[in-house]
């Protein structure tokens, strides 16, 4: 009982970091289709700014991830109106190698300045390397962060999509792009504020990370990428609050077939579940489906 | 009529047939030099992995990422069995059971995903790749992450000859079939394909296994040449290696994977003496090939799936009537 | 003359929403028959009930092909099809990167069958059972007075020349029923005129009963032996065109549109 | 049909291209041949292990630079020529046949990793050209069960030399009887170590309580530490590289597991003590060398790569630079220059002295060496001792 709390506990914090980045993927899924493969790569230039925040420019950590996050968000903006925008017109698959082509470059312009070796965050301030135990359940400051800035960050976003006007924007032009135009919204600017949002939340994961985890390298972004776009997919793609149920339930899932059959299997079971998911409910667990016109 | 097959026939043999013995006597001529030979090599492999692609994704229109899931099973075929049974008859039998059992596996994914709508199924593709691979990273009989080797290496020019010709063809005469038409009917409009009598599961089925067949075969000449297999080759970023040759060559484009895979070794090698950056040149690359040229090196026409080229059909048509190549 | 297809208190919702309701629907062999109706009637979703895009929520629909009677209530589209139904689409669904050719091509060969290993290998009767496919079309090709854009991509065709594909199409599946789905929207009166013969024509030639959706209120008038009048969902009216005509419930439904036609 | 006919035009026009460009293709300069030493190094310099062939090629590289600065080999200066195998077992055969054919090399260095450097032994074998690996330790790179494999070396131990070494430390220090095991599943180093570790802990009448395993590049260690806190063991194997070792190491303690660690030459690198910061408590590792060796070989090369590269070196940096100078050394001896000769020559090498120690090169082309046991006490201190 107590190992199953504990390993929940390690899921939550896992799955928080999951469920930020696959927000990112689901907000610029849901609005231009984009299986944006290069939103891992974000995530980690986020863990790369917050390193040399904290370890060069000896910033502190909520410094750090404040910057990070605007980095991430001119990376993203960026990267979207550099290579994405001019094939808006083009084939969904053109796009997707596109995207591919941005992880690539990111990758390895990182690791052509920095080498491949892995870097650590370093000493950490002390308030942060507590832990606290709560009957047999051990719970670090670390992890209290990771929810506690998740969570934040979840509120913000949803506040922004659901209140604001450039966040109804958003959610019309993902209903009908060309629709939201006859209603005078501004199509690229709405598509540019969607990466901005989702590169930020990704930069943000990626400090976490390099905190929680005290290790960063430049390809630290493929597999996480990859699972958070599962998640996504498992949650519903395009649906805010999918992406969170699919982070948190692949982060939960990962730490107890660890915890009760074999490490070695997690990814298999995560995607061997995702596949399940697919075939029974296919627009995901969240997901309507949708009528083709006919 | 008669004549017209002999000529065709003749015009479709001869060149090949002259390739074939013109590559070997350079081979044997050592102008063709054993860099050159590995390099040809990869290229052969490319285009079978590019050709079977095109055919679940250029052709029959659904969205692939697992590709290299069913090399790695023809890979692992061909090395276990000719492991055991060194002989040709044992690469040979390695290489039919891998393309059947990729072909088996494609079907059994297949059958309950392929009705998906199109991003869903290469999520689900790709993860049924990545479960092969971890799979294979922690069965016993296929020693894990170390891999198998040494693998007995029957593949030379006549081999990759015989199967890159013969797996085009094939794939190619499947395309230009009632079977094939019907899939591409489904790449373009699956409601009127059902409509006017097409099984849309079955057509989708029927190309994904097909696709993985040849996808097992490309992997069983992979492991019949280099040797060592591992695992770790056949990750998510080898799918995607593939699915750059068939996009860059022109979706539906069985000509475009061919001239696309040579390109790509072409690129390789160029890239080859800048160690340092070679990557970031190469993503570089794809994105600027991808952003002047969407649609993949041979355009809307070849994109478009036309069984041929518009003008030689045109000509061909005005020239005989009816006659169609 | 015997019934063809029969269909029962056919109901379909989507949600909350009741998009059929009730509909009862008799058509006898070689009838000419139409279905009309205001917008967001009903129109297109009692065809796509009935060649099988949606099961119905309730309700039967049977019909009888030449020694075969059977029930076609959540069939599969390809199975509808391969009963001998056909249909053409409202919002035109053509392979539109494929030759006009190919199109009908597609649609023939359903009844062609040969085996994969003929396509692989190139086995003898390959060259024949294509000879034949290609033959077929370019027949149906003529009658539909397209074969001079046989070798033209489909989507490079004229409106016009676009809805007869999709008659040549439906009719390559060698349907003993047709559904049309507003063959004649967008054509100008000359080719409305055109089309109305043409339907007329292969009606006969092909031994086809016809059910008809359409809009041009002159070209149903004109053809069609019966008409049933669809409006939210639920059958109005039923009957000839004159009784249609004069149906005060028919006008009522149409008042405000289309009145000037009716 | 048509399509075919401009599938072979295209074929034949990339082939004329791939010869033109192959010809000319190799962009290091080279400088006329007699006074230069081709060397090829061949690595993985991008990809999935980029990490320990970059670690590679910089010992490699400094290496070189010294003999160079040094005047050389018999008075000519060694010419590297360096490609990047992306991590592709098959694009390594690929360079290994364009540095043995086109590059006209007498020795290939690389790839890091062992899968790599088999895949490049049958093209080694065919064109007689010695290939080195400073760091393929699987038992079976230099040696299957047809013999040894006359053109393979390594520098590095083999796996099973070291899980034996550890296993061996694990009963005599610790009096070990419970072991746990958590090895990395996506490389054969980790599994080579494990596998002989598990042999010899339960040769000697220990008992393996507990195994699994992590996928490369894992971050989240509580799992499977969780579970086996909840069992009784004396020492935890994890024969792993120090990327993940040192992020399982810090999670294991955070976690209030207090039974000593045990590693392999993998965890040499200071990224390990950054990652594991103040927990890196009662942690041992089977290495080359420690550190704290006085032998002024081992510090002045630790002192010139700080100078150089502004950090510790880790064991792939040291092996790097040791298999430059052993390369280097054995060109220096050989009758003649070519592969042939560089392989006798390296075959015959007698007590070579290199920073990661003074070693020979034994029948079955390992190079034969002393174990030190490095680590770091239960208050964090450096240890270490002669194995």
């Amino acid at each position: 009982m107590e190992q199953l709390a504990q390993q929940l506990v390690n899921g939550l914090a896992l799955g928080s970091i999951y469920a930020l980045i696959a927000l990112g993927y689901t907000m610029v899924y849901g609005i231009i289709q984009l299986i944006n493969f290069a939103h891992g790569d974000v995530y980690m230039v986020g863990a790369y700014v917050g390193y040399f925040c904290m370890v060069h420019l000896k910033l502190g950590f909520v410094e750090s991830l404040v910057i990070a996050m605007a980095v991430c968000t001119v990376l993203g903006v960026v990267i979207e109106r550099v290579a994405y925008k001019p094939l808006r017109k083009s084939t969904r698959i053109a796009v997707l190698i596109t995207a591919i082509g941005v992880s690539l470059l990111l990758e390895y312009t990182m690791m052509f300045f920095v080498g491949a070796d892995t870097r650590t965050y370093g000493v950490l301030p002390p308030f942060m390397e507590q832990s606290f135990q709560f009957g047999g359940v051990l719970v670090s400051m670390k992890q209290i962060i990771i929810v506690g800035i998740s969570v934040l960050l979840m509120v913000v976003l949803q506040y922004i999509v659901r209140r604001t006007k450039i966040g109804k924007a958003m959610r019309a032009v993902s209903q009908d792009a060309d629709a939201a135009r006859l209603m005078g919204i501004s199509v690229d600017n709405t598509i540019s504020f969607t990466f901005a949002i989702g590169s930020a939340l990704a930069g943000a994961a990626g400090v976490l990370v390099g905190v929680y985890y005290n290790a960063i390298n430049p390809l630290m972004g493929l597999l996480p990428g990859l699972k958070a776009f599962v998640a996504a997919v498992f949650g519903g793609i395009g649906l805010i609050p999918g992406a969170l149920l699919g982070g948190y339930f692949i982060g939960a899932s990962e730490t107890l077939v660890a915890g009760y059959w074999s490490s070695l299997y997690t990814d298999a079971v995560v995607f061997a579940i995702l596949i399940l998911v697919l075939v029974f409910k296919p627009t995901g667990l969240l997901g309507k489906n949708v009528r083709e016109k006919v | 009529m008669k004549n017209s097959l002999v000529r065709q026939a003749l015009m479709l043999w001869l060149p090949l047939v002259a390739t074939y013995v013109i590559v070997l006597l350079l081979v044997q001529a050592n102008i063709i030099d054993a860099y050159m030979q590995v390099t040809l090599a990869t290229i052969c492999i490319n285009i079978v992995l590019a050709a079977s692609l095109n055919l679940i994704t250029g052709f029959t229109g659904q969205f692939s990422l697992g590709h290299a899931g069913f090399m790695a099973i023809g890979a692992y075929s061909t090395a276990l069995v000719s492991m055991r049974w060194d002989s040709v008859f044992g690469f040979l039998g390695g290489l039919l059971l891998g393309g059947v059992l990729a072909a088996l596996v494609g079907f059994l994914i297949g059958l309950p995903t392929l009705r998906l709508r199109g991003d869903y199924i290469a999520i689900a593709t790709l993860g049924m790749a990545e479960i092969i691979r971890i799979l294979l990273q922690n069965f016993e009989f296929t020693n894990g992450a170390a891999g198998l080797s040494p693998v007995p290496q029957y593949m030379d020019w006549t081999w990759f000859f015989i199967l890159t010709v013969g797996s085009v063809m094939l794939i190619s005469n499947f395309i230009r079939s009632r079977q094939g038409r019907d899939a591409i009917a489904v790449r373009e409009d699956e409601i009127a394909a059902e409509s006017i009598g097409v099984n849309t599961t079955r057509s989708k089925v029927l190309a994904f296994a097909i696709g993985a067949f040849f996808g097992g075969i490309a992997g069983g000449m992979y492991a019949s040449y280099f040797y060592v297999i591992k695992p770790e080759q056949f990750g998510f970023l080898k799918s995607v290696d593939i699915l750059v040759i068939v996009v860059l060559g022109g979706l539906g484009s069985l000509s475009g994977s061919v001239i696309a895979a040579f390109l790509l070794a072409i690129i390789s090698t160029l890239l080859q003496p800048f160690p340092g950056v070679r990557m970031i040149l190469y993503a570089l690359l794809l994105i600027i090939i991808m952003i002047f040229r969407p649609q993949g090196l041979l355009g809307n026409r070849e994109l478009s799936l036309r069984l041929l080229p518009r003008f030689g059909r045109r000509r061909e048509a005005a020239a005989s009537g009816t006659e169609e190549a | 003359m015997s019934t063809i297809l029969e269909v029962t208190q056919l109901t379909r919702s989507f949600g909350g929403l009741t998009a059929v309701s009730n509909v009862d629907l008799t058509l006898e062999q070689g009838e000419l028959v139409g279905l009309i109706g205001p917008n967001g009637a009903g129109k297109t979703t009692v065809f796509n009930l009935l060649t099988g895009v949606y099961p119905p929520s309730s309700g039967t629909i049977v019909f009888s092909s030449p020694g075969q009677t059977q029930s076609l209530g959540g069939k599969a589209p390809y199975a509808i099809c391969r009963a001998g139904v056909g249909r053409t689409f409202q919002n035109i669904r053509l392979f539109k990167q494929l030759t006009v050719l190919e199109n009908v091509m597609i649609a023939y060969q359903q009844n062609q069958r040969y085996p994969l290993a003929t396509s692989f290998l190139r086995l003898p009767g390959f060259r024949r059972a294509e000879d034949e496919i290609r033959e077929g079309a370019r027949e149906l090709l003529r009658v539909m007075h397209l074969d001079h854009v046989a070798d033209e991509l489909a989507v490079n065709l004229s409106y016009g020349g676009q809805r007869h594909l999709e008659i040549a199409r439906a009719l390559a599946t060698r349907p003993t029923l047709l559904l049309l789905d507003e063959p004649a929207a967008g054509m100008n009166p000359t080719e409305t005129a055109q089309l109305t013969e043409l339907i007329r024509q292969i009606r006969h030639d092909f031994g086809l009963t016809v059910l008809l959706i359409e809009h041009d209120m002159s070209l149903v008038m004109q053809v069609c032996e019966r008409i049933y009048v669809l409006d939210h969902g639920i059958v109005i009216a039923s009957g000839t065109p004159d009784e249609v005509r004069a149906n005060p419930r028919v006008i009522e439904a149409y008042l405000g549109e289309e009145v000037d036609h009716a | 049909m048509k399509r075919i006919l401009t599938g072979l035009a295209a074929a034949t026009v990339g082939l004329a291209m791939l010869a033109g460009c192959s010809g000319g293709g190799n962009g290091q300069a080279q400088a006329p041949a007699g006074d230069t030493i081709n060397i090829g190094v061949n690595f993985e310099l991008s990809g999935d292990v980029a990490t320990y062939g970059q670690a590679n090629v910089q010992g490699i590289e400094m290496a070189a630079e010294e003999i160079n600065a040094a005047g050389g080999v018999d008075g000519k200066q060694i010419n590297l020529i360096k490609y990047d195998t992306k991590s592709d077992t098959a694009e390594a055969t690929t360079l290994a046949t364009k540095l043995m054919t086109q590059d006209k090399v007498v020795a290939v260095i690389g790839p890091a990793t062992s899968g790599a450097t088999k895949a490049t032994l049958p093209v080694a074998g065919q064109n007689k050209i010695p290939v080195i690996s400073p760091s393929a330790t699987a038992d079976d790179v230099t040696v299957d069960d047809k013999g040894v494999k006359e053109y393979a070396f390594r520098t590095c131990y083999s796996d099973s030399f070291q899980g034996t070494a550890a296993a061996e430390y694990a009963v005599k220090k610790f009096s070990a009887k419970k072991a746990v095991i958590l090895r990395d599943s996506s490389n054969d180093y980790s599994k080579g170590l494990a596998d002989a570790f598990r042999t010899t802990f339960t040769e000697g009448g220990g008992e393996i309580v507990s195994e699994d395993a992590y996928a490369k590049a894992a971050d989240n260690f509580n799992a499977v530490m969780t579970k086996f806190k909840g069992q009784e063991f004396d020492v935890i194997y994890l024969p792993g590289y120090y990327t993940e070792a040192g992020k399982a190491i810090k999670q294991a303690r955070d976690l209030g597991i207090t039974q000593p660690i045990l590693g392999g030459d993998g965890f040499d690198s200071p990224v390990l003590g950054e990652q594991a910061g103040a927990q890196l408590k009662d942690v041992y590792f089977t290495n080359h060398y420690s550190s704290e060796d006085q032998d002024p070989k081992v510090q002045e090369f630790i002192t010139a790569f700080k100078a150089k590269h502004n950090t510790d070196p880790n064991a792939f940096n040291a092996l790097g630079y040791d298999t430059m100078k052993f390369v280097a050394d054995a060109v220096g001896r050989a009758s003649e220059q070519t592969g042939e000769g560089v392989q006798k020559a390296l075959a015959e090498t007698k007590d070579f002295e290199g920073v990661t120690g003074t070693f020979s090169v034994d029948e079955n082309h390992n190079a034969v060496k002393a174990v030190v046991f490095v680590g770091y006490d239960q208050g964090g201190a450096l240890v270490s001792e002669k194995g």
